[in-house]
């Protein structure tokens, strides 16, 4: 009764959309060699950017770009082959199957990764950050069956991957933030020390500051693992063994308190500059580094060679040498505290349920992450700390020839993990809020401390 | 084409047509109309008057709210545009924009009938030879003149052969003296078509110079429908008495003295037998006292008097000179101001004392109440000098 | 304007140049050589011509900022774009790269450029058209029907232009997902169609309104019922409104975010440019090339359509729409 | 069969139908559905959603930060409003003037702002971050330097980071309203001008008494828009500054993102969102009745 009218026209534009829409999935199937169609050549490669094996029945998984096993793709080129060589190993062990690899924006991937895992679209499996674990438990599926020798892992790692005896992640490797320091400058101010405590930070800084054309001191304020340290070296707790937060507790509030004042201290004496509360970029305070803007920052152990090593060789107008200048020491701590570091890094889980072959299929290509062999090769390519101890003790499985491993090795002695509980990424984010508000004057370390407690047991009374 | 008895065979005919829109207002009330085959109507009033409402109820755009509209002897009520074989010409012509003249007179054709393109393309060529627009066929609107917008919009009326021909105030987008031609144009046209046909206007001089009638339409009511002539020397009303003419007829507000045989009021009129008879019908009701500029004479107030009229004194405010007349405004002792015609050599200045002599065969009576033509004057003793004369002056 | 400034005597009135109307859109024509003509009558009318030439001048000056601010960003990406790894950061500062790099748009292009270009252009081109096929009906029944009702329900449905959509997001969510519209184009589309349909009505009635009523009485009498009239007969003439619309519309759905975002999720096969670009801020550092190379990309069909059509989107905007009187 | 469709084609609901049904699903329902949930504790994560009553509100009004968020959005919207229709003004004045005038130049102004409307929103966002890094590695700080200023906190001071954010936001909706005003000064009629001047108006009082009141409408849709886009303004905020330094640049709209897609607490997101939707309701309510424009639009 419509015809001529309104509807068929709507009608039409929806149909002639929907033929766009399924040509378009199409085309960019084709575009993508993978598909709807898994007729692979011989001579297509076994692993791309994109697939993992040739076989038939497709498997989902998403990771950043930080992990393809393709070199040109790869924000960590150097460790792309380890992972190629790994996921071959896989592929040959599972014709059936192939995995499809999806690259999320990096700034959602958990939000959504959590959104589509509570609808029960979660991808087969999927690389994790260490720190979101916990907000996972519920839909990780365990990977005993695929892993050997569970108790090899660190404690730290044990604790946040296993839940009753159920081993949910694969943490892959960590790491641990340190001090760099341009030896050359404090050997100038500071007999060539380090400042271990923060009354020497301050002080050398200050020296610094004021006789040179460069920042004394950054970190990334708007990374909890970058400056937690500072309360945890204050004998400071996040939460008790039930998992609930224990800010408040005297001690602890003491110590945000005295961890806040320290920021403040350091913005207030100019050793740091409040632009840090603008640093996003894990990469940009060894820029500023490498620009002779900086004299110390606080930096994950990766980073020498990624971020110090490899681009100060690449540019042309420093000499080769000159990351030498760069060494690192433990974070400075108070007078009368422990040295602390975070120790972070990451970790695959697999979501498929069931006990198909799929479901298999996807926790053997998890669980190789964390196989001895498997983890020494990536960690030794990208300087990367394994999660095994034996990995870490067998020179025939990891040797790495990077700068300062043995430097890492014993700050990682003093490696806090951060608590596997779901409150923990409000503590981090009201952590970092409370860190920019006390660097950009906007509060008293007092009352951040305050409102960040508040905050933390309102949201973990709501939920 | 005064006779009334062609309205026996009328062809179209409206029957106590009401049309009242939601939101309450009533834009037409009991109007019945009945036009004999052939004949052209004019439907004028004044703006918001309803005529253009019973046009288009007419043609279908609207539906009456009661009523009956008939064609050719059949009610086409409920009847689309299309079927009730009438053409519409719009004020602003409403010729489509992006389509070429040729394609704006053809269009009705293609959406309505069958016809071959062939047939289509030979009908719009015989119209446009008719209307001499040939060599503009294949021009946008856009590029067309007023007058030549004008045609094309006749064309595409009279292309469809209609049997009834609707005209909403054609000319009035037309510069005057277009205007004139145009409408010559259009009574042409009309007659030699010999198709029934309503023309809208506000205008009462374009309505006076081409209707063979005229329907004075008023809030939705209808005043008066007659002949040119009779709705000009016996307007049926006041309204149609002030409204026909121009300048308008002068109309002093009185009442019927005591003795009946005066007029006072805002001036005191003596009045004959004939007239007396017909105020006495409204002497409750109060009188009004209407003559056309045409009919009083103006006298310098030294000049002698001539008792065979009465007359009053007044003092001159306007002189209006328009060529062969003048029109002359006169604010009377009493109080009103009233117009007169005078030759085009009037000695009379601005400011001059004069007097105004009105004869009584040039007095229309109304009554006060309701507005009804009490007494016209014989028409036989009417000055032979018409209103219309003006009609270029507007 | 030429000839205005010497007869022109009541002293200050062609000082605006805005106020010569008629005359100086013929003196546009003949002009370029405004200024040395008025100087020559400069004797007698010095102090206005200062004045003249001052304010020529504080215009210039308006538009030279104007082009910087509004420009220079934009460039600068271009120059971000081009550089060879490290060069973005590097010290000196440079504003053009010492040599030209295509290494960053080798890169976006590897990391599915395509598709976020096919993505895109699916989406605006059937969401555009989507949005017209929608609010072209409805734009003409608000302009030529009478019901009852008729005012107050065109109200509501502007009232809806004033909620944003970032409001409405999380049942937005619920929604989608009951419809089995999440991860879909098709939601999207639908989605965008449902947020912009408002203000493309508004739009489009105000050009509707400008079209006299007589042209549907004609092409009624024509023979043509409510659809072909529209067809046959307005459509044409609405045209420059629907350009209008379909141009704002295009930007607005080449460039949204949140709702592609939230929607498509982390189906990379599905992704816009937006999310595109936006996925170069990665795991430990972004990538600024890469982002300044995608967002090149990704502004360059819109800036070329845009710089094709803007003429008649102006244009558009000035014939009708709001009643200026 | 044709009768019936014409019957139909003559009722206005067919041709509005696709509308109405768009609008209840992904306008109207969702609106009430927000409502309807900021009365519940939902989240993301869990289920056995209760109904809580006002209890949203509640913490929204006793929260402090709730209160700075509300008025960094209010400065952060009125700046906009304020200085995207002065400066789309001036522009869309400045323009007029030189097309009038026959000045070379107008041309390229007018495509120079138009070019910043298109480009979307989160490159905006990151082109504009990464121009303002607060070393001699941002553009903008390397220019300030060569006369020796800065360099700038452009980002991590409070104050700055907000001022960063309205006038990146103005860069790109300027183009907006100058060219709706624009659109609005070219169907002044040119008689009044002459009028005014016949008057013997002065250039102000002919922009106060002729431009000004004529552009009424215009204005007030152009604000009402524009109000409404810069209190929502999620995309740009979210890519420049995420809210920081601190909650320094924390709007409404970011707020609400945070609590639904971050905490997955979609009841609390629900009553900020109810708490925009009446601001926005609101102010269109006020601007009704401060251009008194009742039946021009």
């Amino acid at each position: 009764m419509l015809d001529g009218g309104i509807y068929p026209k709507r009608r039409e534009v929806l149909l002639a959309g929907g033929a766009a829409i399924a040509g378009g999935l199409a085309g960019c199937a084709g575009e993508n060699d993978g598909g709807q169609s898994s007729q692979f050549d011989e001579s297509d490669p076994t692993v791309t950017h994109e697939r993992f094996g040739k076989g038939e029945t497709s498997l989902t998984y998403q990771t950043s770009t930080f992990y393809t096993p393709i070199e040109a793709e790869s924000d960590q080129p150097a460790a792309a082959p380890a992972l190629k060589t790994q996921h071959e190993e896989w592929a040959e062990n599972h014709p059936d199957y192939r995995i499809e690899v999806n690259y999320p924006a990096f700034g959602q991937w958990k939000d959504n990764l959590l959104t589509s895992a509570a609808e029960g679209n979660a991808p087969d499996g999927s690389t994790l950050d260490s720190k979101w674990v916990a907000d996972f438990y519920e839909y990780l599926q365990p990977l005993n069956d695929h892993v050997e020798d569970i108790d090899d892992f660190f404690p730290f790692v044990r604790e946040t991957a296993m839940r009753d005896g159920d081993l949910l992640a694969a943490w892959k490797y960590t790491g641990c933030r340190c001090l760099y320091y341009r030896q050359d400058i404090l050997d100038r101010y500071n007999d060539g020390d380090p400042p271990a405590t923060w009354e020497e930070l301050l002080a050398v800084g200050q020296d610094i500051v004021e006789n040179e054309d460069m920042d004394a001191y950054m970190f990334q304020s708007s990374s909890a693992l970058a400056s937690l340290p500072y309360f945890w070296s204050s004998g400071g707790e996040l939460v008790d063994s039930e998992g609930a937060p224990v800010l408040d507790r005297s001690g602890n509030r003491q110590a945000l308190v005295s961890a806040l004042q320290f920021v403040r201290d350091l913005v207030d004496t100019g050793v740091t500059p409040q632009r840090v509360a603008s640093v996003e970029e894990v990469e940009a305070l060894p820029r500023e580094g490498r620009a002779g803007n900086l004299a110390m920052f606080i930096g994950n152990n990766d980073q020498i060679e990624r971020n110090l090593k490899n681009p100060v060789q690449q540019d042309d107008d420093v000499p080769d040498d000159r990351w030498e200048r760069w060494r690192v020491a433990k974070i400075p701590r108070p007078a009368d505290g422990e040295h602390t570091t975070g120790v972070g890094g990451w970790a695959e889980g697999a979501f498929r349920e069931g006990n198909s072959d799929g479901a298999a299929a996807m926790k053997d290509f998890i669980g190789k992450f964390v196989a001895p062999e498997a983890m020494g090769r990536y960690c030794e390519a990208a300087a990367l700390l394994p999660t095994r101890e034996s990995v870490f003790n067998d020179s025939d499985l990891y040797d790495p020839d990077t700068p300062y491993q043995d430097r890492f090795r014993e700050f990682l002695r003093d490696g806090v993990a951060r608590p596997a509980r779901p409150i923990y990424s409000t503590i981090a984010s009201e952590y970092t809020v409370a860190i920019e508000n006390v660097v950009t004057g906007q509060s008293s370390p007092e009352s951040a401390a305050e409102t960040m407690i508040a905050n933390v047991n309102e949201e973990y009374e709501a939920t | 084409m005064t006779d009334s008895d062609r309205s026996t065979d009328s062809h179209l005919e409206v029957r106590t047509l009401d049309k009242t829109y939601p939101g309450g207002l009533t834009a037409v009330e009991e109007l019945s109309l009945s036009l004999a085959s052939g004949e052209l109507l004019v439907l004028v009033g004044p703006s918001g008057c309803g005529k253009s409402t019973t046009l288009r109820c007419i043609a279908g755009l609207e539906e009456p709210t009661d009523g009956d509209i008939r064609i050719g002897g059949r009610s086409v009520l409920g009847r689309r545009p299309e079927e009730r074989e009438i053409a519409m010409v719009f004020q602003n012509y409403a010729l489509y924009p992006h389509k070429t003249a040729r394609q704006n007179i053809g269009f009705g054709l293609r959406m309505t009938t069958d016809l071959s393109e062939e047939t289509i393309e030979t009908r719009v060529e015989d119209v446009a030879d008719t209307l001499g627009i040939t060599e503009l066929l294949d021009k946008k609107p856009g590029s067309l003149s007023g007058g030549q917008q004008q045609r094309v919009a006749l064309g595409r009326a009279i292309v469809r052969d209609p049997s009834v021909f609707l005209l909403d105030e054609p000319l009035s987008n037309l510069d005057a003296t277009l205007r004139g031609r145009m409408r010559t144009e259009i009574q042409q046209l009309q007659r030699d078509l010999d198709v029934t046909t309503i023309y809208v206007t506000h205008d009462q001089v374009e309505a006076m110079t081409i209707g063979d009638r005229i329907a004075v339409l008023r809030d939705g009511q209808l005043q008066q429908v007659d002949t040119p002539m009779s709705c000009y020397h016996e307007p049926a009303n006041r309204f149609v008495a002030s409204f026909i003419g121009e300048p308008s007829m002068n109309l002093l507000d009185c009442r019927l003295g005591p003795t009946e045989t005066a007029l006072t009021g805002t001036v005191d009129y003596p009045l004959d037998d004939r007239l007396a008879a017909a105020a006495s019908e409204a002497r409750e009701r109060g009188v009004v006292l209407g003559f056309r500029p045409e009919s009083p004479t103006l006298s310098t107030a030294t000049d002698g008097d001539d008792a065979a009229a009465p007359s009053f004194t007044g003092q001159v405010d306007v002189v209006e000179p328009i060529g062969e007349r003048s029109f002359v405004y006169v604010t009377l002792a009493s109080g009103p101001q009233v117009t007169v015609a005078t030759p085009g050599r009037t000695p009379v200045r601005q400011g001059a004392s004069v007097d105004v002599r009105i004869p009584p065969a040039g007095v229309h009576l109304f009554d006060a109440a309701t507005g009804q033509a009490l007494v016209h004057p014989d028409r036989d003793d009417q000055p032979d000098v018409a209103g219309i004369t003006t009609e270029e002056l507007d | 304007m030429n000839e205005d400034a010497p007869r022109d005597g009541d002293g200050e009135g062609t000082a605006d140049g805005r106020t010569d109307g008629g005359a100086s859109e013929v003196g546009m024509a003949a002009s370029g050589g405004t200024a040395p003509e008025e100087r020559s009558v400069a004797g007698r009318v010095r102090g206005r011509l200062a004045q003249f030439g001052r304010l020529d001048l504080s215009v210039y000056a308006l538009y030279l900022l104007a082009i910087a601010f509004f420009v220079f960003p934009v460039l600068w990406v271009a120059s971000a774009s081009l550089r060879p790894p490290g060069e973005l950061f590097s010290y000196p500062f440079r504003l053009l790269p010492a040599e030209i790099s295509l290494s960053a748009y080798r890169r976006v292009f590897r990391a599915g450029m395509v598709t976020w270009l096919f993505n895109s252009t699916v989406i605006t081109i059937v969401g555009v058209g989507s949005v017209i096929a929608v609010s072209v009906p409805a734009a003409y029944a608000f302009s030529r029907f009478e019901f009852t009702g008729r005012r107050g329900l065109l109200g509501i449905v502007l009232l809806f232009q004033m909620i944003s959509p970032v409001i409405i997001i999380v049942p937005l969510y619920t929604v989608m997902s009951t419809l089995g519209l999440l991860r879909t184009r098709v939601g999207l589309i639908l989605l965008y169609v449902g947020i912009q349909t408002p203000f493309s009505i508004w739009l489009l009635k105000g050009y509707f309104d400008t079209i006299p009523q007589e042209l549907d009485y004609a092409a009624r009498i024509d023979g043509c019922n409510r659809f072909q009239t529209l067809r046959h007969v307005l459509l044409r003439p609405v045209a420059p409104g629907i350009a209008v619309v379909a141009i704002f519309n295009t930007v607005l759905t080449w460039s949204e975010f949140v709702l592609a975002f939230t929607v498509l999720g982390s189906e990379s096969r599905l992704h816009t440019i937006s999310i595109g670009v936006y996925k170069f801020q990665g795991q430990y550092s972004n990538d600024w090339r890469a982002i300044a190379a995608a967002s090149v990309v990704g502004m360059l069909p819109l800036v070329i359509v845009f710089l094709g059509l803007q003429r008649y989107f102006v244009k558009g905007l000035i014939k009708g729409s709001l009643k200026g009187q | 069969m044709g009768e019936a469709k014409r019957k139909l084609l003559d009722h206005p609901l067919p041709w509005l139908a696709p509308t109405l049904l768009l609008l209840a699903v992904f306008q109207l329902y969702p609106m009430l559905e927000a409502i309807l949930m900021s009365f519940t504790n939902e989240t993301l994560v869990r289920t056995g959603t209760q109904f809580v009553g006002p209890e949203q509100y509640i913490r929204l009004a006793t929260d402090p930060e709730f209160w700075d968020m509300l008025r960094v959005t209010a400065i952060f919207a009125f700046s906009s409003v304020v200085l995207h229709v002065l400066l789309g003004l001036i522009l869309a004045l400045a323009i007029d003037y030189g097309v009038r005038r026959g000045l070379p130049g107008h041309l390229t102004t007018r495509v120079s702002v138009l070019l910043a409307w298109i480009v979307p929103g989160i490159i905006i966002g990151l082109v504009w971050k990464v121009m303002l890094v607060e070393n001699q590695f941002g553009a903008v700080n390397h220019f300030l330097g060569l006369l020796n200023i800065g360099p700038v906190p452009f980002r991590s001071d409070p104050t700055l980071a907000l001022v960063s954010t309205i006038i990146a936001g103005t860069w790109r909706g300027t183009a907006f309203t100058m060219i709706m005003i624009y659109g609005g000064l070219q169907r002044v009629p040119q008689r009044l001008y002459e009028a005014a001047r016949v008057d013997g108006a002065g250039r102000w009082a002919r922009f106060r008494h002729v431009t000004l009141p004529q552009l009424k409408p215009v204005l007030f849709v152009t604000t009402v828009l524009v109000t409404i886009y810069s209190l929502n303004t999620f995309d740009l905020i979210f890519a420049l500054t995420g809210g920081g330094p601190g909650r320094a640049t924390q709007v409404l709209a970011l707020f609400m993102y945070q609590e639904a897609f971050q905490d997955y607490a979609l009841g609390r997101g629900a009553a900020i969102a109810v708490v925009m939707l009446v601001a926005n309701l609101l102010l269109t309510g006020v601007y009704l009745y401060a251009f008194d424009v009742g039946d021009e639009i």
